[in-house]
């Protein structure tokens, strides 16, 4: 019954105790009044379901008896067991035509009852050795000491086709364009000023409706400066300050056509536009 | 890389053979058939080679449905300088591993109320540290209880094939010992625990993730 | 433990298969006639065995006068497992692979300067692994850079004839890969145009070991 390793006493109440000092009381090997009883009903060498509950009370008593008797303290299980032990055997010996009170069930079912619990704890221990005593691995049976490793032979294959290669090949160099953006020189624009001036310049020029492109100046041919558009868009505004300013007429007969343009004269009266 | 023939029976033997010979650990049916050509008997060529083998200081073995080459178990005493020390569990943790190997799946509280005694956490650790039990799932009772079973290590070291070959599992069974759900009457006061009235429910649900926790909340 | 009767010869093959099997090395006779009774014929065991398993799976093979077990030579293609699944190139590899097809002949620094991003060692390692590039030569620029070009396999794999049939921008375009916000300016070079560069000397054979340092060196 003795264990060369046995880290865990299972009880709860051993826990709370100095190690040394009360409770050193392996009760040769029980764990707890379970295995007491287990123990005590192998003695009667019955079966355990013909056991008989009152002489196993009896023996139980005796033997919590016995280990109080020597200074043990014994924990709240054994305790509780035996003062339950006392009460069924009572109930078993006493006459039977008593009626049970409330609930409780007839003190032979409980036996029987007890006497199954130990015919399972029974049948585990039982199992237990059953177990054990099979060829245990590294210890009477051993597999292959060297096994060969399987290799891994990763596939061949690649999944990668001519699109996939085409589209990563364009995705860096948009993303090298990109790094490379540089935000550069400013646009260069056609100023408001020098197209107000522009345009008191050639305003005497302008007694017909002349087409606002025709109006703007040209760009230098050199490609250098602004840009047409901005000539153009410069030229517009501008325009529309002399409009204000009653110098000049600006017309355009639908959305997206040409716009005209047209000195006024002096005291001209202002030209609707539809 | 396959052969182009259909390679016969022993044919197919030898490379059953030398598959499990040169594997690290116990090999499935299938992971054997894997590696064969099509529609290749494996079935077949392991009883053939385990006939073979019978008797043999070398002996072919089945073990948490898998199988696997391993000493005969009479020349253990040749291995000593294989032997490992074995870990030796307690009688607790022995009989812990026994409850959980013949009830599985099995609540703590079923496993105390069958010892009789609480069981301490660290007999639970143990074996599980020793990959012979494993978490299982959880009880649909109130408290969502963990429930625990028997790992395939615990297979492999004592050389079950499956936990239906368990010593005795039939029999106990048959008398009824297997059965958790208790009969009336059966409660024998207890007072390292309340009374647990857990009605049985096999069902489990897979959260791994909560078992975890409650692993370490325990 | 040990068996008070001689063990017969039957025995004595099983305990030395078992001693073989289970060692974690090969062994000579004189380690096997340790673990066996006094006066046991190991070589006559030896031989025994290696009768039984001629022509098996499993084969003894005495190696620097000891034995042990392997697997026939023959069945060696059952240990390895071929991945089924085509690997996929990473996208640092394709993009890498891209820019040496399109640039090739190329050295690793202008493959860079086109990524942005340093190339790892173990991309340049892979495609040249997989056979998909090749080194071509080294640049005669100072520190003779060694030049990347795609090798056969890229042409196979990509079902081209030839480097020229490498798809140029109107190609990429008609995929739409190329639309409106192409940059200016923006061209593909043509692939087959460094063919014959000669700003650069070829490899030579003894050159191999400065490439691992040029790697080393990244």
């Amino acid at each position: 019954m003795t264990e060369a390793f046995q880290p865990n006493l299972d009880f709860t109440a051993v826990e709370q105790i100095d190690a040394g000092e009360a409770f050193v009381v392996d009760l040769d090997g029980y764990e707890g009044p379970l295995h007491v009883l287990l123990a005590l009903a192998r003695t009667q060498k019955v079966d355990l379901l013909k056991l008989s509950i009152t002489r196993l009370a009896e023996q139980y008593l005796a033997f919590v008896h016995e280990a109080r008797r020597r200074n043990f303290s014994l924990a709240a299980d054994y305790l509780v067991m035996a003062s339950w032990l006392a009460y069924l055997k009572s109930r078993l010996l006493l006459p039977r035509t008593e009626k049970a009170k409330g609930d409780e069930p007839p003190a032979e079912q409980m036996a029987a009852a007890l006497a199954f619990r130990l015919q399972k704890l029974e049948a585990m221990r039982t199992a237990v050795e059953a177990i054990t005593s099979r060829p245990q691995l590294k210890r009477d049976v051993f597999t292959r000491g060297d096994p060969q490793a399987t290799l891994i032979v990763p596939s061949d294959r690649i999944d990668a086709s001519l699109y996939d290669l085409m589209s990563a090949y364009v995705t860096q160099r948009r993303r090298e364009q990109a790094r490379h953006y540089n935000p550069g020189q400013r646009i260069e624009a056609f100023g408001l000023e020098a197209a107000r001036d522009w345009l008191r310049e050639v305003l005497p020029r302008l007694s017909d409706w002349t087409p606002l492109d025709r109006v703007a100046p040209e760009r230098d041919a050199t490609g250098d400066g602004p840009t047409q558009a901005s000539y153009l868009a410069s030229t517009l505004s501008a325009s529309l300050e002399l409009v204000k300013e009653g110098a000049m007429d600006v017309r355009q007969d639908q959305p997206f056509e040409d716009v005209w343009l047209k000195r006024r004269g002096l005291g001209q009266a202002l030209e609707l536009t539809p | 890389m396959t052969l182009d023939f259909k390679p016969d029976e022993i044919e197919m033997a030898r490379r059953v053979e030398a598959l499990l010979f040169a594997a690290t650990g116990p090999l499935s049916l299938v992971e054997i058939a894997r590696r064969l050509p099509e529609g290749a008997d494996v079935a077949a060529a392991i009883t053939d080679l385990q006939t073979q083998y019978a008797g043999r200081g070398v002996e072919l073995e089945c073990v948490a449905d898998r199988w696997r080459f391993r000493t005969a178990p009479d020349l253990g005493f040749l291995m000593t300088e294989e032997r490992e020390e074995p870990r030796r569990l307690s009688k607790a943790a022995l009989e812990t591993l026994a409850i959980i190997a013949y009830h599985q799946p099995v609540t703590r509280a079923e496993i105390e109320s069958v010892r009789g005694v609480s069981i301490s956490r660290g007999t639970l650790d143990l074996l599980l540290e020793m990959g012979f039990v494993r978490l299982r799932g959880r009880r649909r009772t109130p408290g969502r209880p963990v429930t625990y079973a028997t790992a395939d290590r615990f297979l492999e070291h004592f050389g079950l094939a499956s936990i239906h070959d368990l010593p005795g599992a039939a029999e106990m069974k048959a008398a009824g010992l297997l059965d958790l759900s208790l009969p009336t009457g059966f409660e024998v006061p207890d007072p390292s625990r309340g009374m647990d009235a857990d009605d049985e429910d096999p069902i489990e649900d897979g959260d791994t993730p909560e078992f975890a926790q409650d692993f370490v909340g325990d």
